[in-house]
């Protein structure tokens, strides 16, 4: 069975997608428990997943190979790491509340509604979970398609131009990794992502890859200054789309970074970093200055996505700066144990608050923070969880929220003050944005006769919400669960990052 | 020491938060308030029984783990706590404090629909500040810091439907978090030289920390900037000039919480921090400097606001501001004892204030200003009587608990050869004048003189309303007199009997570490002959003299000729506005930093992402592809002739770059 | 020479038989009973698919007829290939003729003697059958192109493309006649052979004329304006004919002629090749995406295909021939798919031409739309379809060859691409239906093809493995 | 003596006067249709001089096959012109621009 979980979590929400979409609308009520159940399925499949994982080895586990392509030696193998597996089961998680919350709230084509989300489900999985480069963009392009569709068909007014601008970024980006990853198959002789990471390479070549990796997870990250599409991608899409674009489909950027560009072009990476750095930087400032000042709750919520996802790159590239600075790779582990934890606590924080706008939006079809106004006062049970949230996405301690940003900026000190204090700097405007956002909408007096009509929210809104609650506060108590998962592979990425592949 | 006994410290009143914030509607109101009294009450009794255990019974310092919260690099970040004399009194202070306030809630909020709500979170404040005192390690102390500003964040917009409660419940939080961006900073720098978050190894470490230098700002002692950006965090909490804006709004907050967080527990969570970080500040004499100036700048200056305040919680918060400075300003002095002290009995006295005033403002119907009192001593004597006894101890009165604190600070500021020392005893002797004056003042406008409340229902009536009948003010119920006698008895007291031992009796032991060459303190102790003889010769020092002229000038100007005050403001009517204007930090808040952070934020907004990177990168792009597109197009011009032309055009040209080259 | 030896050529002999059988046929019976030739039609190809793999399957090289004709395996799999695509695109055209009463027994003897023309092509060994295949072929898409004769637009696309492709079969000829002077044969073998030396002016001279024929018959730029013109101004189903086998023909020309005949010069022809190619890919993208008609619009995304696969000659080695086969195959697949959708969603008197036709087809027929939405992805390069591993080949080839700043531009005007793509899928699934737009055709047994023509994208996307390992083994 | 340069130079001539002719010829359709067939003419000039300079045959098969499809090929031409010229009633090449862009 552990041969073939990760195929059966890859597969099993496609294959229920299909029958859900062949099931078709008339069979609606059908199509929804099946979806349900087979999130569910997919979540219980992460069970053995996480519970046989063992925490001693960098090795990927739970491996699958089959022959693909034999022809260009690439195959179907999958495996996890400690950096993937929390992905996985993060994807996993994930999706049942976005199944969830399109219960009763999508009427239009809601059998394309559920399969869309369950093949995501398992294209994401896939991404995590690849080990050949080729299946990995097999799945990291085949996603684009029913993102795409769902922002699309189930979005805003300006849809079409969110999603097409959605999808030409990203597939900008790819397309470019994907011709260093066919590079660096002519030169290994095979696709799988180790072969790459063994493979020497000059400093001209690393750079070339460095700068199509960059391309490829920057957008996807997304970091300055290619991050414009993601605003907008988060308005039009329906609350479903914007809690998977940001809890996974974001951390396939960071991703990307940990397991191609650091170990794959170490030395490209190491003279680069500043970039990176400064980049990260700028997200966390530039863009947190930007969410202060938005009108929409989604946008804001969008821009405070692009700031933390900063730190996730910053934590990720400490460790040329930390070498630099100390002569030593301590602290880098660190760094990118952080960013690590900032990915997986992003996606609960900023797939709730989400959900949390979409409860809103529900109730009052507006997203303009000046349409609300004092919701605590109809809503207080919501008005709870969505406080409770806004202050885990200020990275209030206790909540998960706390745990990446503060490992990063205590390994950002080891590398320079500046990055660190700049980088601190997301305590205040993080702030600033997200509580004068609940200052806004949530306290002060009933703003307007919708406000006072609005009920709380239901029971099932109340599950979604609670247990992302619970594993947000769960993760801020007590991370090490997630770290000691996550350590001898992050470990064993120090090492690779601090490596030379330089040919002699 | 039994672990399970401390662990069971903090998570009396977490559970009971817990239990109280789920279910409280559920359980009722009875049921709540039981049960959140239980929980304070059993980490009460839980403190004071480990203090009598270290005190009496000589139980040495704890300093174990609870869990190992996560393991990244191989540092293991635990979370544990450091049970040593100076974290037990911390405990025990807040603890009884806390119950104070909990037994003294059920009367203040009874008619609140919030009730359930309130002593959720006022537990949940308990569990915040033990969990930060009790740490032994800078993350637990950050959890315990944040925490502590979180519950403060939402127990000052407890009113959430008042948008000045609102207002101030984001500036205390934002405020704060300048603080804590500083905090997490010197956490850092301490990290990155030890590789540990772990008191005692950044305690050990701190000589070899303080011969490090940093490469920033032309290179800096590593030490001294990591001990200024951890004093960063305590002038956030702790409400130093200039991170002090909030405080005085915070009193938005329910009056129990303006005396447990805003004066007696949170506010001096800075305080505590700097003297546990002893070992630290010690071997940095540029930051102690620093330290020492922003404390007596606090003392002084936002004594003088309260001067001029005629709200009745802001002038007691504005005194707050001014002892938390006297606090700094010991710290600063190297004379953290003296500064604990202070903390101590400041905690009582001024947790009194603040429950008097409360019991006032409910027996003036929720009027808070002291313009419509006057006189009311008549009708509430207990909350009168209370209240003198807080203000006797606050302008240090000697034999008052607030004396023997206070008078130690100014001995020991003068005592000090810091950097700053002689502005510093300046700031804090005048301190005491305008102490006494504010005080005064509050009192004998409040409890003495015209009844003016008459006149204020007079103008309302006048002002067309219907009620004609004046509302006679009341002595409160006994669970709110009840708590200002259990806090009066220490606010008399508590500094005769414990002067000895904690000033100067080297109480702390270990706790606190002072360098010799900087122990004012044992100057002091030298001339030390028991609180009798120190209170006796308190009558003939200057701060007593500065206090009694305060005392004069409030008697004149506020009981006898008020008018006089009315003169004075007019005549000098710059000053007077500078004050009302708080010497302009709101203003400058408010209109500079605030309105610049929102003028970059939609500068780089429509700017940068709208303009630039989306109208002419990303949509200029698509855009000129287009227009590419079309141009191209054109070169398609349907005449059979031109395709031919263009064909022979690309014959040519590949014909005449082949030959050529070939 | 006995009937065992000439076994190879099975499929040119019996198609020319056929072709025979279906004019009397149509004369005789076609009259009356319209639509019984397309059918004997399509039992005609299915047998001679049939007679193909019995006897035409060889596992190696067989020349005949003097060194003129050759049958490899690589000439069986474009005959089948040719086979199925000439059977589904006749299949797709039935009811698009039948709406506009041209549904005429001429039309299939016209695309069976295309069929043969492309025949003599994949199996041409000697400069005089390219010329009989081009020729062949040529003027039987010309007359197909001008054969819904009412309409205007057809006969002046018809003319422009007779007129243009008499000028690029006079420079094939111009060409070959200089080839055939300096080698003194006209058996590509034999020039193969002469050829092998260091190459003079005239050797240059005459690949430049013939590069220019090649380029002109893919609808390379600059030689690429008959195409978009051709391609609006046809009937559809004539489009999806001329758009989709005679692909596979080029791409046997291009084979036969510049890579075997013509591979001494190799250096040279690859030197011609690239700017064409990368002008291709360019102006291709750049302007399909202003066009409103999306036959049109598919004509000059047929233009940027070409760019890719002549990248895949640019290779100038058999990985990168055997991308260009797999892109040529694929391209057939999905443009018979993307025409096929066009095909059904005309109505009698009602061309779904212009874009906006397709306005939330999803509404209207939601497996026409999402046949098409699958074309479009793949088309645009995205997996899990098809078109992706087409586009992944050429990219791997350059590699392997080291043409780094082509493979930026052909990446880098994939995006591009991508953007006209997601604008059929926009109109079709994020945009309402406009009221005027009819119904789509209904035929079931046209529709389960389309079906199968999508699921085919899919699947072989998929599983790619099969046919990427075919086009590799049959290309040395 | 005529030389196989003088011949090649003749049928060079000829194909540039054809294309020429293509392009410069603004009017008349049927003057493309001669252009058509004097271009495969310059094409046959070549394959005959060759052949003759090389003694090989095969390049005059070459030219009678070329004849031949000239001729289908101008059949095809003239039945396209004459649908165009019903359609349009014009041969104006000036007038088959409405497919463009």
């Amino acid at each position: 069975m552990h041969d073939h979980l990760l195929s059966l979590l890859i597969w099993l929400p496609i294959a229920a997608g299909v029958v859900v979409l062949l099931l078709g609308e008339r069979n609606i009520a059908a199509g929804r428990w099946l979806s349900l159940a087979a999130s569910f399925v997919a979540l219980a499949l992460c069970v053995p997943l996480w519970r046989d994982f063992n925490t001693h080895t960098a090795a990927y586990q739970f491996v699958q190979k089959a022959a693909w392509i034999p022809r260009f030696h690439a195959y179907y193998a999958l495996g996890v790491d400690g950096i993937s597996m929390p992905l996985v089961v993060l994807t996993a998680l994930m999706t049942v509340p976005v199944l969830i919350a399109g219960w009763q709230v999508i009427s239009k084509r809601p059998a394309q509604y559920y399969a869309a989300f369950l093949i995501m489900e398992g294209l994401m999985i896939g991404v995590f979970s690849a080990t050949d480069a080729l299946l990995f963009y097999f799945f990291w392009e085949a996603m684009l398609i029913p993102m795409f569709l769902i922002i699309g068909i189930w979005g805003g007014p300006r849809r079409v131009y969110a999603t097409i601008k959605f999808f030409l970024y990203t597939f900008l980006g790819s397309v470019f990794m994907l011709a260093a990853l066919i590079y660096m198959y002519v030169k290994a002789g095979s696709y799988s992502i180790s072969a790459f990471q063994a493979l020497p390479l000059t400093l001209t070549e690393q750079r070339w890859i460095f700068a199509a990796f960059l391309l490829a997870f920057a957008v996807k990250v997304p970091m300055w200054p290619v991050h414009t599409w993601l605003p907008d991608a988060h308005v039009e899409a329906p609350t479903g789309g914007s809690v998977i674009l940001a809890a996974i489909m974001l951390k396939m950027g960071g991703y990307g970074f940990l397991r191609f560009s650091l170990p794959i072009v170490p030395d490209a990476c190491r003279e680069l970093d500043l970039l990176v750095i400064t980049l990260s930087l700028i997200a966390v400032i530039y863009i947190g200055f930007v969410a202060i000042v938005q009108q929409d709750m989604k946008k804001l919520i969008a821009y405070s996505s692009i700031a933390h996802m900063g730190f996730v790159t910053l934590g990720a590239f400490l460790v040329y700066a930390i070498v630099k600075a100390t002569a030593s790779t301590q602290g880098a582990g660190m760094g990118m144990d952080g960013a690590m934890v900032q990915m997986i606590s992003h996606g609960l924080i900023s797939g709730a608050l989400f959900l949390c706008v979409g409860v809103l939006y529900d109730r009052m079809h507006t997203r303009q923070i000046a349409d609300y106004g004092g919701v605590i006062n109809t809503m207080p049970v919501f008005a709870g969880f969505m406080v409770l949230f806004a202050l885990a996405n200020t990275g209030l301690p206790g909540t998960s929220g706390f745990v990446g940003e503060f490992l990063v900026i205590l390994a950002s000190f080891k590398a320079s003050f500046w990055y660190a204090a700049l980088a601190a700097l997301t305590l205040i405007l993080g702030a600033s944005y997200t509580l004068w956002l609940v200052k806004r909408v949530v306290f002060g007096p009933v703003a307007n006769d919708h406000v006072a009509k609005l009920n709380d929210i239901n029971g099932r809104e109340f599950l979604i919400l609670g247990a992302l609650a619970l594993a947000v506060l769960l993760l801020g108590v007590w991370p090490e669960p997630l770290l000691k998962i996550m350590e001898p592979s992050i470990q064993h990425l120090v090492t690779q990052a601090a490596a030379t592949k330089i040919p002699v | 020491m039994n672990p399970h006994l401390l662990i069971a410290i903090p998570l009396a009143p977490l559970i009971a938060a817990v239990i109280a914030g789920l279910a409280g509607h559920r359980i009722g109101r009875a049921a709540t308030h039981t049960l959140t009294i239980a929980g304070v009450a059993i980490a009460c009794g839980l403190s004071l029984y480990v203090l009598k255990q270290m005190y009496w019974d000589g139980v040495g310092t704890f300093n174990g783990p609870v869990y190992t919260w996560l393991v990244s690099d191989g540092v293991h970040i635990q979370v544990g706590f450091l049970i040593d004399r100076l974290s037990v009194l911390m405990m025990s202070v807040v603890t009884f404090v806390s119950l104070c306030v909990h037994v003294y809630t059920i009367g203040y909020m009874s008619d609140d629909p919030g009730y359930t709500r309130f002593f959720s979170y006022i537990s949940l404040f308990t569990f915040a500040m033990l969990m930060l005192v009790m740490a032994n390690n800078f993350m637990q102390l950050f959890f315990g810091w944040e925490a502590v500003g979180m519950v403060s964040y939402l127990l000052i917009g407890f009113w959430y439907t008042r948008p000045s409660a609102i207002f101030a419940n984001l500036k205390a939080f934002i405020v704060n978090r300048v603080g804590d961006f500083g905090f997490i900073l010197g956490i850092a720098a301490l990290f990155s030289y030890t590789h540990s978050l772990s008191y005692t190894t950044a305690f050990a470490a701190a000589p070899h920390i303080a011969q490090q230098t940093l490469p920033v700002f032309g290179g800096v002692n590593a030490l001294t900037l990591a001990c200024v950006c951890l004093f960063i965090g305590a002038m956030g909490k702790s409400a130093q000039v200039p991170l002090h804006v909030w405080l005085p709004d915070s009193m938005e907050g329910p009056t129990p919480i303006s005396a447990l967080i805003h004066a007696a527990t949170m506010v001096t969570a800075g305080i505590f921090m700097v003297a546990r970080m002893s070992p630290l500040f010690e071997y940095s004499n540029a930051a102690l400097s620093f330290v020492l100036v922003i404390g007596a700048t606090t003392a002084f200056f936002m004594g003088i606001l309260g001067v001029v305040n005629n709200d009745i919680k802001r002038v007691i918060a504005y005194s707050t501001l001014s002892q938390l400075g006297y606090m700094t300003a010991a710290l600063g002095a190297s004379a953290y004892s003296a500064a604990i002290f202070h903390l101590m009995t400041h905690a009582f006295f001024k947790a009194l204030l603040f429950l008097a005033a409360g019991s006032v403002i409910i027996g003036m119907h929720h009027e808070q200003d002291m313009r419509k009192m006057g006189g009311l001593g008549k009708y509430m004597p207990i909350t009168a009587l209370t209240c003198w006894i807080g203000g006797l101890a606050l302008v240090a009165t000697p034999f008052f608990s607030g004396f023997y604190s206070k008078d130690a600070i100014i001995e020991a500021v003068g005592l000090s050869h810091r950097w700053g020392s002689t502005y510093a005893y300046w700031c804090v002797l005048f301190g005491s004048f305008i102490t006494s004056l504010y005080t005064f003042r509050l009192l004998f406008m409040t409890f003495h003189g015209e009844e003016r409340f008459r006149h204020a229902a007079a103008d309302r009536s006048h002002a067309g309303h219907e009620e004609h009948a004046v509302h006679v003010p009341h002595e409160s119920p006994l669970v709110v007199t009840l708590p200002l006698i259990a806090l009066a008895i220490p606010s008399l007291i508590i500094g005769y009997l414990t002067v000895g031992k904690v000033l100067y009796g080297n109480y702390f032991g270990s706790a606190i570490m002072v360098r010799p060459q900087n122990d004012v303190l044992a100057h002091l102790a030298a001339d030390y002959h028991g609180p009798l003889r120190l209170a006796l010769q308190g009558f003939a020092g200057w701060p007593f003299l500065f206090a009694l002229a305060g005392f004069g000038t409030a008697w004149l100007f506020f009981l006898k000729r008020p008018a006089l005050a009315d003169a004075a403001a007019v005549k000098f009517a710059w000053l007077k506005r500078i004050l009302d204007q708080k010497f302009y930090f709101d203003w400058f808040n408010e209109q500079v930093i605030a309105r610049l952070g929102r003028g970059i934020g939609t500068g780089l907004w429509k700017a940068g992402d709208q303009g630039v990177i989306d109208g002419a990168l990303v949509n200029g792009t698509a855009a000129s592809v287009g227009w590419f597109g079309g141009v191209v197009r054109r070169v398609q011009s349907g005449y059979l002739y031109s395709y031919a032309f263009w064909i022979v055009i690309g014959l040519a040209a590949l014909l005449g770059w082949f030959l050529v080259h070939a | 020479m006995n009937l065992h030896s000439i076994a190879a050529a099975i499929p040119e002999i019996y198609l020319t038989a056929a072709i025979c059988l279906v004019l009397l046929f149509e004369a005789f019976v076609g009259a009356r009973r319209p639509g019984a030739t397309g059918t004997l039609t399509l039992l005609v190809l299915v047998i001679g698919a049939a007679l193909t793999v019995v006897f035409a399957d060889v596992t190696h090289r067989v020349v005949l007829f003097d060194g003129s004709y050759v049958a490899d395996p690589l000439a069986f799999v474009l005959k089948l290939a040719s086979f199925l695509s000439v059977a589904v695109a006749l299949l797709y055209s039935r009811s698009y003729l039948q709406g506009r009463d041209i549904l005429k027994g001429e039309y299939y003897v016209l695309a069976l003697s295309a069929l043969l023309g492309i025949f003599v092509l994949i199996s041409a060994n000697s400069l005089l059958t390219v010329y009989l295949g081009v020729e062949l072929l040529a003027l039987s898409v010309y007359a197909m192109v001008a054969f819904d004769r009412e309409s205007g637009v057809a006969a002046e696309a018809a003319m422009k493309y007779f007129v243009l492709g008499a000028i690029a079969s006079g420079m094939l000829l111009y060409g070959m006649s200089i080839i055939y002077g300096l080698t003194g044969t006209l058996n590509l073998d034999g020039i193969a052979v002469a050829l092998n030396a260091p190459n003079n002016l005239g050797v240059i001279l005459g690949l430049t004329f013939i590069v220019v024929a090649v380029s002109f018959k893919f609808g390379a730029v600059p030689f690429h304006m008959w195409l978009p013109d051709a391609y609006e101004g046809a009937p559809t189903c004539v489009t999806l004919f001329i758009g989709t086998a005679p692909k596979i023909a080029y791409f046997a020309l291009a084979l036969r002629l510049l890579t075997h005949g013509l591979g001494g010069a190799t250096v040279d022809w690859t030197r011609m090749l690239t700017p064409i190619a990368v002008l291709t890919l360019v102006v291709g993208n750049l302007v399909a995406i202003v066009q409103s008609n999306i036959k049109r619009m598919l004509a000059y995304s047929t233009i940027s295909h070409v760019g890719f696969i002549l990248l895949g000659f640019i290779a100038g080695t058999a990985s990168g021939y055997s991308a260009a086969l797999y892109y040529t195959l694929v391209y057939v697949l999905m443009t018979l798919g993307t025409f096929g959708v066009v095909v059904l969603a005309s109505r009698k008197g009602f061309e779904a031409e212009r874009l906006e036709d397709y306005k939330g087809l999803y509404r209207r027929d939601p497996l026409l739309a999402l046949a098409m939405a699958m074309l479009m992805f793949s088309t645009a390069g995205v997996p899990p379809f098809v078109g992706f591993w087409a586009k992944l080949r050429i990219i791997q080839a350059l590699w392997e060859t080291s043409h780094p700043w082509l493979v930026i531009i052909a990446v880098t005007m994939s995006v591009v691409g991508a953007f006209y793509y997601l604008r059929v899928i926009k109109l079709m699934y994020f945009d309402e239906a406009s009221e005027s737009a009819p119904e789509t055709a209904r035929s079931f047994g046209v529709r389960f093809a389309l079906g199968l023509n999508a699921a085919a994208v899919l699947v072989l996307g998929v599983l790619p493995a099969p046919l990427l390992d075919l086009c590799s083994r049959v290309i040395h | 003596m005529i030389t196989l340069a003088d011949l090649l130079t003749l049928s060079g001539i000829l194909f540039a006067l054809a294309v020429a002719g293509i392009f410069l010829n603004r009017k008349n359709v049927i003057l493309l249709l001669m252009c058509v067939e004097l271009l495969l003419l310059a094409a046959n000039f070549n394959f005959i001089a060759f052949s003759r300079m090389l003694g090989d045959l095969t390049g005059q098969v070459f030219v009678f096959f070329v004849l031949t499809v000239a001729a289908a090929e101008s059949a095809i031409g003239l039945a396209i012109l004459v649908v165009l010229f019903r359609e349009r009633r014009s041969i104006n090449v000036e007038d088959l621009n409405t497919l463009k862009g």
